[in-house]
């Protein structure tokens, strides 16, 4: 139960927060730059990566979250929160096994972000009409 | 049993300022309740926009092709700009911090004006950059209307790109309100380093302002 | 009025205004910041629509009389139904023990002048009305008629309001969102000089836990009723599957907000019950750091568990067995909870007064509300009774029956305190013996009428059905009428003078220290505790009063 | 403990019934067991421990570490036992066995259709063998919809723009009521099929001609049943209210003024054209909301139902 209250801790200079946003602007670079390359899987990771490293910064020296445990807790304990809405929604969805009746005779080759033309229908391997809406 | 302290003009006297409220024994209560609830509030914006981000990366998992195309037609130097004005807001809102804290009147209100003019310049390059977006076609859901596309889907990109942004940029306007409000009161002397927390507490959300926007350039502008 | 309990100024001559009345006149209740005000505003709110809700629920009792139509069409039918749970859920349940009774208590209860953050609350109120207007707007535009869950893509396609209700369910969150951030900021910062984390009274920690989920989950809810909006306004293709988006994706943001947020009124419920069990038995709470802690783990486990609404919503097999496992653990808190109540009143010096016969009812009720939720976790049964009216008994034993009794149990509690005027006893007592046997009799036979398979949200339902239906139709008249009477004899004290003692109960904590009702600024001067909250010893050990404020 | 079972369930009649009732019969004694249990506790605490002076002190008992493990200890114990149970029977019904018979179930507002193997179409009305095993695979064409045969214990969504499964081996021969319980909007309640568990040989029968019911039937008969059935009361009613679609009660040889504000006379071949394509007049004030009934009605059912609306004078 101590909060650490503004009397407690030094306050941080001007010169610090000029280092903090010039590491800042470096990693911005560094990450425009990383676009252009070809990680493969990995390009989203490194962009997030890197992006994670400019948060820190932010909230460990902006927001003065090194000197504020209590507060760093709340921050990291809804963090935490957002991860476990994102990680149980993705591994629903990534471990539902797809059905498909069987006797389907064109299979469904839907094209990524396509309106889908609905599920299709067995007997003549056409699409359903889907409702007027 | 209880005993009474007789405290009810007691307090008073170790406040200060005339802007210690009533139900807080003294100052630094009432500074740790603010800064706790400003933080309990960032908690909410993280999970709000959390809310998007995570249905941004469903989609952007289902649609890859589509997303990949579609962020082509955004510009990777305005968002980089916008990102380094932000940034550089963000830096003058923390020394408008340290300015309160160290009782600097004069610059304190010279950041703050300075984090506004920051803010300001954001939005106009958020402006030009949804006007050419509408001018184009490129628009949210059944209004996507962009001709000769050869990926279909990418109006989901596009769903996501105004929701996102859009939300962030009704923050960024909220903030400036805030900062605009700040500057008033600096002006009055309302603040020093007894009582800074309107500062302390702005800054924060015009942090978390800037920090969404980290998360947003590169999954937006960058993505391959 | 036991043993120099009474705060010292209570007794004598010496008479302050109370915070009733003083400032006088009704624009001082509209701008007040004081937290009693803004907590009897939220329970006169909550009350008035729980009336309104009510009555829509005897409508769809009526109409449920015969197999075909009774009362109204189809479409009327849809439309009461959908509000009667969208009122329950975001204008009463929600706000019920946390923005009224919680607003009133808190405060008090840790010795504190205030919340927090007064104006906020204040603020959380108008919100609250807002989100209340706009929802009761949504009438004019010829209802809603998706059910208060809002499942996508129906509500995306169907006509009425839908965007009003869901806006105004948005802007309801928010009025959440600052009763949890003031609560939490509450309970760190303003407690009396001398209250550690575990001489706070167990109503806190109910709250705090509720504080806790009304902040994670909120904005989640906020942002899923956002997304509707925009599908609706934009066709942004989320959750639309002829965009490529996926319905089922809904499901899991509205239950994110939606699972968590039945703990937002269990929770408080247990929380209320906490304390009115110590005061009746007159003895120590039995385990204060199991029932402590059991309250935060339920409102965290309440995050890992939301897809068990999903088993059979074409969920992933794994998924589905996951959430099922998880959800199972929730049983354990639940489970020492009820137990601890029970040892609490063993030996103890038990008062049959009527916050005490509610409490009672509320363990049995919550017994087979809590019970009856194993049936829902295991995979198998799940499968069987999703969506049939065993469902609807059980949401209604653990939320509406909970909730209401728990409410109910408070307001008696509480009501010496708030008004400095006692009901007839008589009277609550028997109110309270109606409302357990109707409560019962309305929703007993619904566990029937589910597992024999009559899905939930029908309309017209197969013949064989009838009569439970009944049954349970007639419930509802009995529940009904042991509201109103106590409607009737909580109207009938304000005829009486105020003339309440400090502490009519014998209670331990420190709201009853104060005069009843207290003065504007709770206490004189600041309390500093000096024993535990439920210490009935005739010499309490005191806490060690670790220092004084300055 | 039978007569309880089957006041609280009903009739099972598929190969899931077992695993599901038994685990059910366990978690309903259980709850019946702790609220006497619990209910027993309090009404004896009242009863002993009543409050009779102001003065009376009471123990101050704070806690009991083993007595509170306990009670933590021994539900933990059943129900991870009840999750076993529950997780067993719920594989079971996932996994469908590879010699089954695959149908597609379609729902949409608010009628279901079958598709079997051989292409039959059916509305509302499923046929299957009995200790068949019976894969359904389902879909949606509109909103969510949930296909629930209590007789069986399954149930699953039907889901638009993807396609959810399920399976039986249906043990009894006879007719299961089928609901919808995925809120669905204004005919939610009336979407209702039924599940015909046929004998081989009655199986086959229908496969070949329909049931022997509809061969038999007068027409005007026949016409009433296709009414029921086919998802016709969904929409029309026969006494004169006014629903989705224009009620058929005396509209035979009157004129009808069609969305493009033309007038129609209401006869044999009129009646053959709504129901094979419903989109080619559509009276004024309705919606063009009918899907079509070709392929879904034999000959004999057709004129059956023109038969039918004649009689509704």
């Amino acid at each position: 139960m101590s909060h650490v209250n503004e009397h407690a801790h030094p306050i941080t200079g001007p010169k610090t927060y000029a280092l903090v946003l010039l590491a800042l602007l470096i990693l911005t670079v560094i990450t425009v730059q990383a676009s252009y390359f070809d990680f493969g899987a990995w390009n989203t990771v490194v962009a997030l990566l890197i992006a994670s490293a400019k948060g820190s910064l932010v909230a460990l020296y902006f927001m003065h979250l090194r000197h504020d445990k209590f507060n760093a807790v709340i921050f990291v304990g809804g963090l935490l929160f957002l991860a476990i809405f994102l990680i149980w929604t993705l591994f629903d969805i990534a471990t539902r096994q797809p059905v498909l009746p069987s006797n389907l005779k064109a299979p469904v080759q839907e094209f990524p972000g396509a309106p889908l033309g609905g599920p299709v229908r067995p007997s003549t391997g056409q699409p359903r009409g889907m409702p007027a809406q | 049993m209880s005993t009474a302290m007789p405290s009810a003009h007691a307090h008073a006297e170790h406040g200060h300022t005339p802007f210690l409220q009533h139900h807080f024994r003294e100052m630094s209560q009432q500074f740790d309740a603010a800064k706790i609830g400003m933080w309990l509030f960032l908690v909410t914006e993280v999970l709000l926009f959390g809310g998007l981000f995570v249905g941004y990366g469903i989609m952007h998992a289902r649609h890859p092709e589509a997303f990949v195309a579609a962020h082509h037609h955004l510009d990777k130097t305005l968002g980089a700009l916008n990102t380094v004005v932000l940034l550089v807001s963000s830096f003058t809102m923390v020394l408008s911090v340290w300015a309160a804290q160290t009782s600097r009147k004069k610059l304190l209100i010279l950041f703050l004006l300075l984090t506004l003019l920051c803010a300001g310049i954001f939005m106009v390059v958020k402006y030009f950059e949804y006007s050419h977006k509408f001018h184009e076609g490129l628009l949210p859901g059944k209004y996507y209307s962009h001709k000769g596309d050869t990926v279909p889907g990418q109006f989901m990109f596009f769903s996501f790109y105004f929701m996102m942004t859009g939300l962030h940029g009704i923050h960024v306007l909220l903030g400036m309100v805030a900062i605009a409000w700040l500057v008033f009161r600096a002006m009055k002397g309302h603040f020093s380093s007894e009582y800074y927390s309107p500062v302390e507490i702005t800054g924060l959300y015009w942090h978390l302002v800037d920090l969404i926007w980290i998360y947003l350039f590169p999954l937006m502008y960058l993505i391959s | 009025m036991s043993e120099g309990v009474l705060h010292a100024g209570a007794g004598h001559a010496v008479h302050h205004a109370d915070y009733l009345e003083e400032p006088r006149g009704f624009w001082s209740w509209l701008t007040t910041v004081d937290h009693k005000r803004i907590g009897l505003m939220y329970m006169w709110s909550v009350l008035f629509f729980f009336l309104v809700g009510g009555i829509f629920a005897l409508l769809i009792r009526l109409e449920l009389l015969t197999p075909k139509q009774t009362i109204m069409d189809a479409e009327t039918y849809n439309r009461v139904f959908t509000l009667h749970g969208a009122i329950m859920t975001f204008l009463v349940i929600i706000p019920a023990i946390p923005a009224a009774l919680g607003n009133f208590a808190l405060p008090l209860l840790l010795g504190a002048k205030d919340v927090a953050f007064p104006r906020l609350n204040l603020a959380s109120l108008y919100v609250y009305w807002t989100g209340a207007a706009m929802a009761v707007a949504t009438l004019a535009l010829g209802g809603v008629d998706t059910g208060w869950t809002f499942y996508t893509p129906y509500s995306t396609t169907t006509g009425g309001g839908v965007t009003l209700m869901v806006l105004a369910a948005f802007v309801l969150g928010f009025s959440s969102i600052f009763t949890g951030v003031n609560f939490i900021a509450t309970i760190h910062k303003l407690r009396a000089p001398g209250m550690g984390w575990f001489e706070m009274p167990l109503f806190c920690w109910g709250m705090y836990a509720t504080a806790l989920i009304q902040i994670l989950a909120t904005p989640v809810l906020g942002i899923t009723l956002l997304l509707i909006v925009m599908e609706r306004l934009l066709g942004v293709g989320i959750f639309d599957p002829q965009l490529g988006g996926d319905p089922v994706l809904f499901q899991h943001f509205f239950w994110f907000y939606s699972h968590p947020a039945v703990y937002i009124m269990i929770l408080p419920a247990m929380a209320v019950i906490s304390e009115v069990i110590p005061t009746f038995s007159k003895k120590t709470i039995f385990g204060y750091k199991a029932i402590a802690f059991s309250s935060v783990a339920i409102a965290l486990l309440g995050f890992l568990v939301w897809a068990h609404h999903m088993f059979v919503a074409g969920m992933s097999l794994f998924a589905g067995a996951i959430f099922s496992f998880l959800t199972f653990f929730i049983a354990i808190p639940s489970a020492i909870k009820v137990f601890n109540w029970i040892a609490t009143m063993w030996r103890g010096s038990i008062a049959l007064e009527a916050p005490m016969l509610h409490a009672i009812s509320f363990l049995l009720i919550f017994t087979i509300g809590g019970l009856t939720g194993l049936f829902l976790a295991a995979l198998s049964t799940d499968v069987h009774l999703h969506d049939t009216y065993f469902v609807v008994a059980h949401f209604h034993y653990v939320m509406a029956g909970s909730n209401l009794i728990a409410m109910l149990a408070g307001m008696h509690y509480w009501w010496p305190k708030m008004y400095g005027r006692l009901y007839n006893k008589k009277l609550a007592a028997i109110a309270a013996g109606i409302i357990f046997v109707g409560f019962n009799l309305t929703f007993l036979p619904q566990f029937v009428l589910g597992s024999r398979g009559m899905p939930r949200r029908y309309f017209n339902y197969l013949p064989q059905f009838q009569d439970l239906h009944v049954v349970s139709t007639v419930g509802s008249w009995v529940l009904a009428a042991g509201l109103f009477l106590t409607a009737a004899y909580l109207l009938a004290s304000f005829r009486q003078p105020k003339g309440m003692t400090a502490n009519p109960w014998g209670g331990r904590t420190l709201e009853w220290e104060t005069s009843s009702p207290p003065s504007t600024h709770n206490f004189e001067g600041q309390p500093v505790l000096q024993h535990g909250p439920y210490d009935y010893r005739p010499e309490p050990a005191p806490v060690g009063v670790k220092e004084l404020a300055h | 403990m039978n007569w309880f079972r089957d006041f609280l369930l009903p009739r099972g009649a598929s190969t899931h019934v077992g695993e599901m009732d038994g685990l059910f019969m366990f978690i309903t004694l259980l709850t019946v067991f702790f609220f006497f249990f619990n209910g027993g506790l309090i009404f004896y605490a009242v009863r002993r421990w009543r409050r009779r002076s102001d003065k009376e002190v009471t123990p101050h008992i704070t806690h009991d570490t083993r007595l509170e493990l306990v009670w933590s200890l021994i539900p933990l114990a059943v129900v991870m036992l009840i999750f076993l149970w529950g997780f067993k029977g719920y594989v079971k019904a996932w996994v469908a066995p590879n010699d089954s018979m695959e149908i597609i179930a379609t729902g949409k507002k608010w009628v279901w259709e079958f598709e079997y193997p051989d292409g039959t179409r059916t509305l509302n009305d499923l046929h299957v063998p009995v200790d068949q095993p019976v894969k359904l695979v389902l879909t949606s064409e509109d909103v969510i919809h949930s296909f629930y045969i209590p007789e069986f214990r399954l149930k699953r969504d039907a889901i638009p723009g993807r396609y959810t499964e399920l399976w039986f081996s249906a043990t009894k021969p006879g007719v299961y009521q089928v609901y919808c319980t995925e809120y669905c909007g204004k005919g939610h309640s009336d979407m209702l099929a039924r599940i015909f568990v046929d004998t081989p040989e009655q199986y086959e029968t229908f496969l070949r001609e329909g049931d022997e019911q509809t061969r038999k039937m007068p027409l005007k008969e026949l016409g009433r049943l296709v009414w029921e059935n086919k998802g016709c009361a969904t929409c029309h009613s026969i006494d004169g209210t006014r629903g989705q679609g224009p009620s058929w009660k005396g509209i035979w040889n009157q004129m009808h003024r069609g969305a493009d504000g033309k007038d129609y006379r209401v006869d044999a071949d009129y009646i053959r054209q709504s129901i094979l394509m419903p989109q080619a007049v559509v009276v004024q004030g309705y919606e063009p909301i009918m899907p079509t009934y070709q392929g879904l009605l034999r000959e004999r059912e057709i004129l059956a139902v023109i038969e039918f609306i004649k009689e509704l004078q």
